[in-house]
């Protein structure tokens, strides 16, 4: 199984290792880090609150998805639950490949799903200490149609 | 019969509970999620939750059976 | 400048270090891994042969049209020179920016770009002793409507 | 003039060395590159080559000075 929810820090060193393989020629990694703004807000902490009996399935089912999308050889997800804070990793993708351009089309993939489908709720908690749960991943990215537009409205 | 309803993000925080059971006399979700909505002033509409049952993603219209967990799922947000 | 030729082992995590910033929330990085094997032929090891006066102003171009066409924060790359053998790193790259769309896109032009212009040229050596100087990175893949080619010829 | 020649790749196993001088008459890289092609077997058809005049990419016509270094560079293979 190559996805956990863990209340840890991420540490993409160690994560990154596991994907080492010498048949493969091309990995590439994703991470979303906690900012210390959003929308003109200074952000002081993030708080993810996930669902951890279901996560599992959907983050395999996404997985799954993108070995049959792309010709990858391996790919993992590993998100973060409880309070982060700036400069945390939130989200941890890595996949690798015989060649880049399905690494990059797979990564992508995951993200723009995870983002989407994984059962994980983001609250932000501002530095005046007022916080609100985020409404939505409200960007589209997932369609691939969007792959090439220059802004999202989020990471 | 006897449901256990599981509570997360802004639905967790307005209902002040993560979980709890209820005892209901219909089958329905979408009637479930009527009644909890009232109770705690969820926001949402039924139609823009997603449905998991026993932890597994269901159709909103999938009959509930005595014992069977749910959640009502607001759109996700993590990454 | 984001940019150097390195006989040395390629170290992702401290160059990931020097990437770090509060204010980016999406970081893509991209490594190119020596495989075992090319086209069929058992490769035992490779030899990257560079002209180190004149890539760093190739490869700081390279960067520069990356950050004019794209939202980026940051970026930077690093290519291995020298005698590397399978699973070595033989090229990284590392890029920030606000939101993800834009590190994916960036990483993907700037290591296509990389592999086109920046002056460095490849040996394959074969467990049997034969070797072959690498023709050409006959993908096309800087080409952006390759981008969902599901195959390239070359990592 | 003298100029100064670097080597890279097939080019330089095929010379046998990474770099030389040498007397031209003229101020030609086509001129130079025939010159070099004949001595050494080279493969390459010029056009098939970028040329580097002291270590910046310049044109295929760019006209030689005294001096200059000069580097004929096959298609890059990097990554």
């Amino acid at each position: 199984m190559n996805f956990h929810l863990t209340d840890q820090a991420i540490e993409p060193t160690s994560l990154r290792r596991k994907l080492l393989s010498l048949s493969a020629g091309a990995y590439c990694s994703y991470e979303g880090w906690v900012r210390n703004h959003n929308e003109g807000k200074v952000v002081k902490e993030l708080h993810y609150s996930g669902y951890p009996q279901l996560a599992p399935s959907i983050a395999n089912t996404i997985l799954k998805e993108a070995k049959e999308k792309f010709h990858i050889e391996d790919a993992a997800v590993v998100h973060r639950t409880g309070a982060l804070t700036t400069g945390d990793i939130a989200v941890w993708v890595g996949v690798t490949a015989h060649h880049r351009g399905d690494t990059f089309l797979a990564c992508r993939y995951i993200i723009d799903n995870v983002k989407h489908r994984l059962p994980i709720w983001k609250k932000e908690i501002y530095t005046d200490d007022t916080q609100a749960w985020i409404e939505s991943n409200h960007c589209g990215c997932a369609d691939p149609k969007n792959l090439e537009h220059p802004h999202q409205t989020h990471p | 019969m006897q449901i256990h309803i599981l509570y997360f993000a802004q639905l967790a925080d307005l209902a002040g509970k993560t979980e709890e059971s209820r005892s209901i006399d219909h089958n329905s979700p979408a009637e479930l999620y009527a009644n909890l909505k009232h109770s705690y002033n969820f926001p949402h509409e039924f139609k823009h939750l997603q449905v998991a049952i026993n932890h597994q993603l269901s159709a909103h219209s999938t009959e509930l059976k005595d014992g069977d967990s749910i959640a009502f799922l607001p759109p996700m947000t993590g990454g």
